[in-house]
């Protein structure tokens, strides 16, 4: 275990936690892959099922379920007291205030941690690869969103989600085994629709697991990014039989296993699909660094676990740049990165390696400074202002600052053409 | 349809069940499993059921290593032998089959995966080795390095920056950004004192190369297109996230996993921080060294039997009070206190008995008794209908003030406890002295 | 009741307290636990050697019979006259329970089970054609138009109720009856039928094998 | 709430010296190898194997009807047997449950509707949810619950939890009357 003697001296090993709205990754710092990921859920003695990252929860609600939710990370999963460790929390940038504050107070108050950490998880996913730029594409459960990291500062204003993901995958296989989907029934073939009517989601995930992939792009269209016509039909895959839980068999037709996934560049109606989004990204950057941007693409979540993945949006957004709307963005070369780890837990081992570098216990909001201060302390991490050293070295952390909210950031794009001199990055 | 559920309210003011509760003799309150403070106490293997020292379970990333789960369904996996015959060979050739031998292999005994499903050779021995030692992955080790290095430097370089020009400001962008590293200027080469902490080495970070994108990206294997397979060569999500080190694709790439351990807890109080219960290490045990349930400490109160109750009526309903304790207890009913949260929420009328109850003692031995002695306690016989051993069962006139929806009520219990004083030295031990107790208990009667 | 029909091989051991009834053939060393029922209602019903079939077992050749009908069958032998005498068993023919749907009436399809499978406690089997070296588990239910060939296992309360074919080496598992090839045949219970039949005479009233000469019940006191 | 009462034929049980109570429909097969603890109460329809080998009870358990006990089968490297199967006190057994186990311990609570593998271990103050089915060999270890099929752990159990069980068996004893 040569990790853990590294230079942490007597302490203890930090826990890192990547709340996602499906998964949950936890487990140490200093470690290449997390111990657990488990749903982010609990299930009530009466089988309810309560989402932890569900916006209707009220503040009190929430924190019950935090309870609930951290109480099994660390004594059902990763078997430590949590009272002298410190947490890393890898966040979703649109996590909501309250769930945030909510999150550090069941820290401090119920877990009794002794510091807290809390960070974005897209940037988080380049440090695995040692890279200071790139251009960070996560396809979640619910949305997919992209953001641009630049020499190790993060652009905001690069920073768009498009509800497009898993979730919107599997509605499409859903939608294309109620359309055409037949059932094997003796000799006979039925129309799935009549035999099943909708399916259940855990079905229509294991269908995605275990039959779907990401096709190469349809040749035959001439304008991709915009077609609402919905799927496109060519496919040369060959059909798959999945037994469903009664004994019949489900015809997954060889379109459905190829072509399901065109919904993710089909768009969502408006002219965003995972591509767009993309080049739109790189639009909001500063013209000078897009070519380099262009050049790092990482795709990461869950969602891109799909052989091919990488390979279609490579494709995708090839043509989208021959499109007008792109044809300013002079993007260069266009080329991805091939993930050292597996794309769901990228940001949870760039969490990880920052855990372990001990150089920033400033980072870290101690127990004793929120106890005094509140929840007040949270940095904010998109308020970029900076502050005077000075005011974070006794206490070990750093103090409040103005804490915009993110959408306000992205209304008000930075309109410099040019990358700003670090020294001067002030956004307030 | 509402259950009735009888809910105590805890010191910190979560309502719940009695039996979850723990009784903190020492604030003499209850105290609830979300306001108490919750340590591993010992770690175990729920398979083997062997003690695993907490040194042992932290080097082996919490798993048993004698005890195997099946990667298809998590079950326990079992060691099958079979009998094999020798291949011979000559030359490399096969000549024939010489003797049986004994060989084994790991079966699921739920969905009957086997490690040879996964074509893992058989094993000579029934002890395996099952599992693969893991490869350190020196790429984590490097970058970890690498940053550590990095941001050490950016701390000195920073520091100097600080000495030349005030409000320069580097260390303090954001949170994140300042993880990452930092521009190519970091990068050049320069030469500075280096002190105490201060200290990283150039090279480390000359040395570091990351990893470079492709302009090639692989597009699906063409066996996706035209030889699938069956759905069930590919692994499900489940197997796939079971094993965050291993994701895999194919049901073929599977390995079995190593048993995950459990932990015993110990509970302490916040306040006073004791112990309010703590485990016995073996564990098989159920026994306690330290157990403070709420059981043990509280009268328990239930119903006995629902009336019909209809709205703006007196019904009498029963309820029944437990005595967990070794002496005969006066407890009284009070109303429920208006400060309380569930003061609101009440739907009913009730009245209380006036006189408080006396619960007989608890006595361990009585159930083997035929005929104990029965005490005279001097009830009223419009309350109380019954009693035997340390159970009373009692009669409180409940009207429902609305016409439908849940039927709620609520008091105060209010008994005597005597406590011990804690004292270092035996000799000046205290007579226990009394003190009351006031536990608010909330009764849900269901709906109409 | 047609009783005549029952034929059992020599060296089959069943219990005096499981219930047979219309044409059953029973083959050599197969072990019929006590409370099991074998209905030979809308056709003959032909077990192979060296089967299992433990307590609460329903093996039924149901022909058209509705599903309230079956209900209302099973029901009514389910039950049967308390025991008598201290725990002995009672004589064999007071344990049948009279019920309005007489078995063997009817000359309906077969229905065969092959050589060493095993039925474990509670099994509701209906499936006409069942191969050899099965395991059934506790509790699961095979229905009318299921065929089933060799070496498959279906899990602990697996329901097959529509027209289906396990080909051979398949498992059945799970809630949502997922399925799965296995490598290896179920290994055959020999060492346990040979146990069984040594044991149960011991403890049970057996009905007499009557295919060929009765032979001495191994060990009876 | 508190247990209801319960009321059943008195002529439909037999009352044992140390207070049993076993139903006369349950077939006890081997009953002289079937020893129960006192207090004990077989419902009807339950299949009790003590002909393949020695069935013991504890004290105030609770045989659900139609529920199935039968000692577990194991091969030995000499031969093979049927296990002797144990059961500790204060033990509920649900309706139409198969117990295949090689020991239960005491303060168990098994739901209706449960299979329960071979040669399984049940450990002291666990419990087993209704309609779960417990695969061959598991260990259930103290203070859990089990559920699913596979059953799974999906809970710890309270630290009262013996207080409850031995409250819910002595109730249910006291409220099962015979009329």
């Amino acid at each position: 275990m040569p990790l853990y003697e590294l230079g942490l001296g007597s302490e203890k090993i930090h826990v890192i936690i990547d709340i996602g709205s499906y998964h949950t990754k936890i487990g140490f710092a200093g470690e290449a892959s997390p111990r657990h990921i488990i749903p982010s859920y609990n299930v009530k003695r009466n089988n309810e099922v309560v989402n932890i990252c569900d916006p209707k929860l009220s503040k009190s609600e929430l924190a019950d379920e935090l309870i609930t939710f951290v109480h099994a990370i660390y004594f059902r999963y990763l078997l430590t007291n949590p009272k002298d460790r410190k947490v890393v929390i890898c966040e979703n940038f649109l996590q909501t205030e309250l769930f945030r504050e909510t999150l550090a107070e069941v820290l401090f108050k119920q877990f009794s941690v002794v510091g807290v950490m809390m960070t974005p998880a897209l940037p988080l996913s380049l440090i695995p690869l040692g890279t200071p730029t790139g251009l960070v594409v996560n396809v979640g459960y619910h949305d997919t969103s992209v953001i641009c990291v630049y020499e190790g500062m993060i652009i905001l204003q690069s920073y768009l989600s498009v509800e497009l993901g898993t979730h919107a995958h599997l509605m499409a296989v859903q939608r294309m085994i109620s359309e055409s989907g037949t059932v094997k029934v003796g000799s006979e073939m039925k129309k799935a629709s009549e035999l099943y009517g909708d399916l259940d989601l855990s079905v229509l995930e294991d269908i995605r697991a275990r039959t779907c992939f990401c096709g190469e792009r349809p040749v035959e269209l001439k304008d991709p990014a915009f077609t609402q016509s919905g799927v496109n039909t060519a496919h040369r895959a060959s059909d798959m039989s999945y037994p469903m839980s009664d004994g019949y068999h489900l015809l997954v037709s060889g379109k459905i296993r190829e072509r399901s996934v065109e919904v993710l560049y089909d768009g969502d109606g408006e002219d965003n699909s995972i591509a767009t989004l993309v080049l739109d990204s790189l639009l909001k950057c500063p013209i000078d660094c897009r070519v380099e941007l262009a050049g790092r693409i990482l795709v990461i979540g869950g969602g891109s676990m799909l052989a091919g993945f990488d390979h279609r949006l490579k494709q995708e957004l090839t043509a989208l740049l021959e499109h007008p709307r792109f044809s300013k963005l002079s993007a260069g070369k266009l080329k991805f990165y091939k993930p050292n780890y597996f794309r769901n837990t990228m940001s949870w081992t760039g969490g990880a390696i920052m855990g372990s570098v001990e150089h920033l216990h400033d980072r870290y909001v101690s127990r004793d400074f929120y106890n005094a201060k509140g929840s007040a302390t949270l940095p904010n991490w998109s308020s970029l202002a900076p502050q005077p050293k000075d005011s974070y070295q006794s206490t070990g952390t750093p103090s409040r600052r103005s804490s915009t909210p993110l959408r306000d950031f992205m209304s008000s794009p930075l309109s410099s053409s040019t990358l700003p001199p670090i020294s001067n990055l002030s956004l307030s | 349809m509402t259950e009735c559920e009888v809910n105590y309210t805890c010191a910190c003011g979560k309502c719940m069940p009695l039996i979850h509760l723990f009784f903190c003799k020492y604030c003499v309150t209850l105290r609830c499993p979300k306001c108490v403070s919750h340590e591993v106490d010992s770690y175990y293997c729920p398979h083997c059921l062997e003690n695993i020292p907490s040194a042992e379970a932290k080097s082996m990333k919490n798993k048993c290593q004698s005890c195997l789960e099946c990667p298809n369904c998590t079950n326990i996996l079992q060691v099958r032998s079979a009998q094999v015959p020798m291949v011979r060979r000559e030359a490399g050739k096969v000549k024939g089959f010489g003797q049986f031998k004994k060989v084994y292999y790991l079966q699921c005994s739920f969905c009957f995966w086997t490690t040879r499903d996964v074509n893992q050779p058989d094993k000579a021995a029934s002890n395996g080795p099952w599992i693969e030692p893991q490869v350190e992955d020196t790429w984590m080790i490097g970058i970890i390095n690498y940053y550590r290095h990095l941001i050490q430097k950016e701390k000195v370089e920073m520091e100097k920056r600080k000495r030349q020009r005030r409000g320069s400001f580097l260390g303090s962008l954001g949170i994140s950004d300042k993880l990452l590293p930092f521009s190519k200027l970091a990068r050049s080469s320069f030469s500075m004192n280096l002190t105490g902490s201060g200290q990283f080495d150039e090279n480390v970070l000359n040395n570091f190369t990351p990893v470079e994108p492709k302009e090639e990206t692989e597009p699906a294997d063409e066996k996706y297109y035209t030889n699938p397979g069956e759905p069930y060569h590919y692994a499900s999500i489940a197997s796939r996230i079971n094993q965050p080190s291993n994701e895999v694709y194919y049901a073929c790439d599977l390995k079995p996993n190593c048993t995950h351990l459990m932990v015993k807890r110990s509970q302490r109080c916040r306040e006073c921080e004791h112990n309010l219960s703590k485990p016995e290490f073996n564990p098989s045990s159920i026994k306690f060294k330290i157990h403070q349930i709420a059981l043990r400490f509280v009268p328990r109160f239930r119903i006995v039997k629902m009336a019909s109750l209809t709205s703006g009526e007196f019904s009498k309903v029963q309820f029944s009070l437990t005595n967990p304790t070794e002496y005969n207890l006066p407890v009284e009913l009070l109303p429920l206190p208006d400060s309380h949260f569930f003061y609101s929420k009440l739907t009913t009328e009730i009245q209380l008995p006036s006189k408080e109850l006396v619960l007989a003692a608890r006595d361990d031995t009585a159930q083997y008794d035929t005929e104990s002695a029965i005490q005279d306690f001097d009830d009223d016989p419009e309350i109380v209908v019954a009693r035997r051993m340390n159970k009373l069962t009692f009669v409180i006139n409940v009207k429902p003030l609305v016409s439908s929806g849940d039927v709620t009520m609520g008091f105060q219990l209010k008994y005597k406890y005597k406590a011990m004083t804690p004292s270092i030295r035996p000799e000046e031990q205290k007579d226990p002295e009394d003190v009351n107790v006031m536990p608010c208990v909330t009764v849900v009667l269901g709906s109409i | 009741m047609n009783y005549d029909s029952l034929r059992i091989a020599k060296g089959a051991v069943v219990c005096a307290e499981a219930d047979l009834r219309g044409d059953v053939t029973v083959g050599a060393s197969t072990i019929i636990h006590p409370k099991v029922r074998i209905f030979a209602y809308a056709g003959p019903i032909v077990i192979g050697d060296g089967c299992l079939i433990e307590e609460q077992t329903v093996i039924i050749n149901r022909g058209d019979m509705s599903d309230e009908d079956l209900a209302k069958f099973m029901k009514e032998t389910e039950t049967r006259p308390p025991q008598t005498r201290g725990g002995r068993n009672a004589p064999l023919r007071s344990l049948q329970v009279q019920t309005n749907y007489v078995c063997g009436k009817q000359q309906g399809e077969t229905l065969h089970i092959g050589s060493y499978n095993v039925f474990e406690v509670g099994t509701h089997v209906e499936s006409l054609k069942i191969g050899s070296n099965n395991v059934f588990e506790s509790k699961c239910k095979l229905g009318q138009q299921v065929t089933v060939g060799d070496g498959c296992v279906v899990s602990v309360f697996c329901v097959l109720d529509k027209e289906d074919h396990l080909d051979n080496m398949t498992v059945v598992y799970g809630p949502g009856n997922q399925r799965r090839k296995q490598q290896d045949k179920p290994m055959p219970q020999t060492q346990q039928l040979e146990f069984l039949a040594k044991v149960l005479p011991n403890f049970h009233n057996l009905k007499k094998s009557n295919v060929s000469p009765s032979p001495e019940p191994i060990g009876k006191k | 709430m508190e247990q209801q009462d319960i009321f059943y034929r008195k002529s439909d049980y037999i009352e044992t010296a140390n207070n049993n109570k076993v139903s006369r429909q349950s077939v006890l097969c081997g009953s002289q190898n079937i020893v129960l603890g006192g207090k004990t109460i077989i419902q009807n329809e339950c299949i009790i194997r003590g002909d393949l080998a020695n069935v013991r009870f504890g004290r105030q358990c609770v045989i659900g009807s139609k529920s199935v006990i039968r000692p577990p089968f194991k091969k030995f490297t000499k031969g093979v047997a049927f296990f002797p199967f144990q059961m500790g006190d204060h033990v509920m057994v649900g309706e139409g449950s198969i117990v295949n186990a090689a020991s239960i311990g005491s303060y168990v609570n098994i739901g209706k509707n449960v299979v329960i593998g071979r040669r399984s271990f049940i450990k002291d103050c666990s419990a087993i949810a209704d309609n779960s089915v417990l695969p061959p060999e598991t260990v259930v270890p103290p203070f859990t619950l089990w559920a699913g099929n596979p059953a799974k752990i999906v809970a710890e159990l309270p630290e009262s939890t013996q207080d409850i069980m031995v409250d819910l068996t002595r109730g249910y004893f006291h409220h099962f009357v015979g009329r």
